[in-house]
């Protein structure tokens, strides 16, 4: 019938020229505008060359609930009033946590369209001042609220029930996922901006000086998996799910300024091009085609990939969505970094550490950088364009030849996926 | 049936559920798809032409998760740290897959919960103020 | 510095081939999947020469804030699948009441990107399950949380103040604003569609009607005017405005499906193309350069007239968004339609009913054929693409030239405008 | 003064309403922009160089409307179809307007509430647990 074309093509080339991030933590006082304008000075006092703000033509805001979070809707208005941009076009983007993730890919297209030359994308998230009980019901409202929600089925136990069926498949067990979040918290320590910018052998340090200095019963750890299997430091929260497998509750925000291509050495002699990029929609995990895999992360990735020209292989850093520790696994896997369940062993082989050969979450990921939902699609994307940069100080990856890098941003437990490739110069 | 006339919908799923005591859901008349979420358009072949069908729930535990730290309405119902619920994917005997709570198991003892064990729906268990999926031991 | 070209036009062009509604009301049963599959039904069988569902590509959906009313976020792949198009990459839009004015902007410019060559774009609301008070705290988030919504004002409320503002101005008065609502009753009584399928006549005959049926004592109406202005019928709600005044609670969505231009003919002889589209933010009524006007409007018509090469005077029949009467005649000033202050004066003359030179709301508007907030923005292009098709039936504008139409949506009290400009064939 | 080392947001202008009883905002140090509502960053010059300022809460009434149908938090004290509420925008005597309920009014005659009447700041009135800007004539 219709003529669909197989091409999957932008009308011109985009490039990232900056990238900003307020802080990632609990802020009592900042309101989600606040945290929003952090991050976009951020990104201003660390353009190469500098801009003139009213260049700025358009803006995107990935935000996933800020009506639950802050009882402000209609945000993108605000964050442009805040910014001094009023009245540029500004829309907010919600696809859970996969809002920024998305509200790229509209950056993208925005300017591939011809409409705009200079977009800024960003996203944000005020978690914090809910406890945590309304924190797990607001994040509830991404799975379906007639047919999951009301069978108890948390954000954390939708990904628990893919934790158990992995484990029953495949070769996963409880040390593996204990294993990602020990590799990211690594990372994470080299990380200024991380929420926990702390190893969790730090934390298991803090835990037993506090309970010499208090007087109490002192830990016997003889290793982070010790400290990580006491009940008392790290309680169950969906099993096979403990606290130290689930991303943090965050305040933070997120922003990269995306340019055409042919204008980008404007503002930097060091841009970043979007090679490739794709999205997918997932049904709930009970509809999904395996209990092990996200399908919208395989179609997202095969889509992406295709437009770049290509292939896992070819992926030489990589921001995962890790909101749970098996998660990262599962993405691994779903990327086509590793057969599927063969994740897990190339965590034991530390294939995926900072000094490994395909290193994930190089940031600290979600789990030890913070997950402010809106906001983390776009900071995985700060991420590797500091990365193909060379300016992760740190925890740069150590690779002279590094060029391709790769995001996930997976929104609520499938229903979203976003993955981009993105090309240094 | 006069109930065959209802909409296909989540109300009419939780009328039938708490009312009749049946598991109803739609089967696709072109292709024979089945969904036990009363769908309007069957999603393989996008016909229109879909009947209710009722599931005999029966299924079996495909995977599941024990879960301390709830939502409001099920901390309000006692559940938590000390009391996990146990929630999770079931098959059922027709082929498709549903989200429900699994009852009769224990929520603190999860290494005893066996994927694979036969389940039936516990009609009787659900709360017709709040219904949702519910299934035991069979 | 960066080099910003003036123009604003697409890399290629996009044409609407197809829209859809559900029907607009309060229906108890329905969820917001419901009413979207409604939209799409509708859409199919009116599709002048079919297609395949499989040939959409992506989606978009309008959606305010299923969040608050259904407890309901991410509702993007739930359509998706509701709609049998999972996995395509759908994505939700939230601009408040512009939602899916904002979201049909995206379709454009991912079809305008060369990303994709077929796109749907719809949106939903599901209100009536909240009470008055629920659905009144709901929109007000719209507002600004901080710095509006604690004083008390409400959604009705600042377009009050505004209605204020506009007759201490101009010659403005209580009766011009009733006058909208008659119009657009009148129209909304050819509407088969519309929530108030009735028109105000009617609705007054119906209380005398019932009073002597119950033996009440049966009210002295001699016009619609003595019906509008009786307390008991028409209540205040925020003074200057009255129920009668305000658009109603609605449940309801509505889609259309855009293509890239030079494939529109595989799907109608009949397509409309997008001439123009110009979306602007606005900053809170207290900080708008006037209080007569919303500013977001003006920028955004101004970007959509130059780039379809068009004026104020070549529109030729216009939905605008009359979530309140005076934001009718606010829009049709802000649209430069008649001058500021000069709306009044034109309502009075006729000039924007169905047979004046510049029908306004020949769908019957918010007020009469409903106002689902996300669904909004779509369903006023889904009447101008009737329209300009001859298509309208009892309300079809007698005009066999013509040729260009347009809408304009609101987000909110004017954070948000998006004016899109459509031309036949 | 100590005071003005606060960061410029909302908790800062509400803990200066309610805690230290001043209607505390911004001024651009570049281009002199005053605004009630503490913002980082100017929104006409796009400068940083921001300073608090504080503004003496008089004004003029420049629009109203009178609210039957409100807020569930107003309905909680009270207001509704007998008893409405009056809110409006301000213009405050160094230029920039701000939303504000106005009290001392009578919201079921808004015919003899006057547009350009001046108005005081109503310190006082303003609840601490939920701070909102109330202002009375002066
Ligand atoms: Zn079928
Ligand atoms: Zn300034």
């Amino acid at each position: 019938m219709a003529t669909t074309s197989s091409r999957r093509q932008l009308g011109r080339s985009v490039s990232i020229v900056g990238a900003g991030m307020s802080g990632f933590g609990a802020f009592a006082d900042k309101d989600s505008r606040d945290l929003f304008v952090e991050a976009f000075q951020d990104l201003l006092d660390h353009l190469d060359q500098g801009m003139d703000i009213e260049d700025i033509e358009c803006a995107y805001v990935g935000n996933y609930s800020s009506d639950l979070f802050e009882h402000q809707g209609h945000t993108a208005p605000i964050i442009a009033d805040w910014l001094g941009m009023t009245p540029i076009p500004v829309t907010r983007i919600e696809n859970a946590c996969a809002s920024s993730g998305s509200a790229l890919r509209e950056g993208i297209m925005a300017i591939a369209s011809g409409m705009y030359d200079i977009v800024l994308v960003g996203g944000m998230e005020k978690m914090t001042n809910l406890p945590t009980e309304g924190v797990t019901d607001v994040l509830a409202t991404a799975a379906d609220a007639l047919y999951e929600v009301p069978t108890g089925l948390t954000f954390p136990g939708i990904f628990g029930a893919i934790a158990k069926a992995h484990m029953d498949r495949y070769e996963t067990n409880l040390d593996h996922l204990l294993k990602v979040a020990i590799k990211n918290h690594v990372n994470g320590s080299k990380n200024p901006k991380a929420q926990f910018n702390v190893t969790i052998r730090n934390l298991m340090e803090r835990r037993v000086t506090r309970a010499e200095q208090r007087g109490q019963p002192v830990p016997d750890y003889n290793s982070e998996m010790d400290f990580l299997n006491d009940p008392g430091a790290n309680p169950w929260i969906a099993w096979p799910l403990r606290l130290y497998d689930c991303a943090p509750i965050t305040d933070g925000a997120a922003c990269v300024l995306l340019v055409a291509s042919d204008i980008a050495h404007n503002f930097t002699d060091k841009p970043v091009t979007i090679a490739g990029t794709g999205q997918a929609s997932g049904r709930p995990l009970h509809d999904a085609d395996e209990l092990t895999s996200l399908s919208a992360a395989r179609t997202a990735a095969a889509r992406a990939y295709e437009m770049a020209g290509v292939t896992a292989d070819d992926i030489q850093v990589a921001e995962v969505h890790d909101c749970f520790t098996i998660a990262e696994i599962v993405a691994s896997e779903d990327l086509g970094f590793f057969e599927p369940g063969e994740g897990a062993r190339a965590l034991d082989e530390g294939r995926t550490a900072l000094d490994g050969d395909k290193p994930i979450n190089t940031s600290g990921g979600l789990k030890a950088k913070g997950h402010p939902v809106g906001a983390s699609g776009v900071a995985q994307v700060a991420e590797i364009f500091h990365q193909l940069r060379g300016e992760a100080g740190e925890r740069q990856v150590d690779n002279p030849d590094l060029e391709v890098g790769l995001t996930h941003n997976v929104g609520g437990t499938g229903g979203t996926c976003v993955v981009n490739i993105l090309r240094k110069g | 049936m006069a109930t065959e006339t209802r909409p296909f919908n989540a109300t009419s799923f939780n009328a039938y559920l708490t009312e009749d005591k049946r598991l109803m859901g739609v089967r696709c008349r072109a292709c024979g798809m089945l969904s036990p979420e009363p769908r309007p358009l069957c999603r393989s072949c996008h016909s229109r032409d879909l009947e209710w069908h009722e599931f005999s729930g029966r299924g079996e535990l495909s995977t599941f998760t024990c879960i301390s730290i709830g939502p409001v309405y099920m901390v309000e119902q006692g559940f938590g740290r000390n009391n996990p619920y146990c929630s999770g994917i079931v098959t059922l005997e027709e082929g498709p897959r549903i989200s429900a709570r699994i009852l009769g198991v224990d929520g603190n003892n999860p290494q005893n919960i066996r994927t694979g064990m036969d389940l039936v729906l516990a009609l009787e268990e659900i709360d017709p103020e709040h219904p949702s999926l519910m299934f035991r031991p069979a």
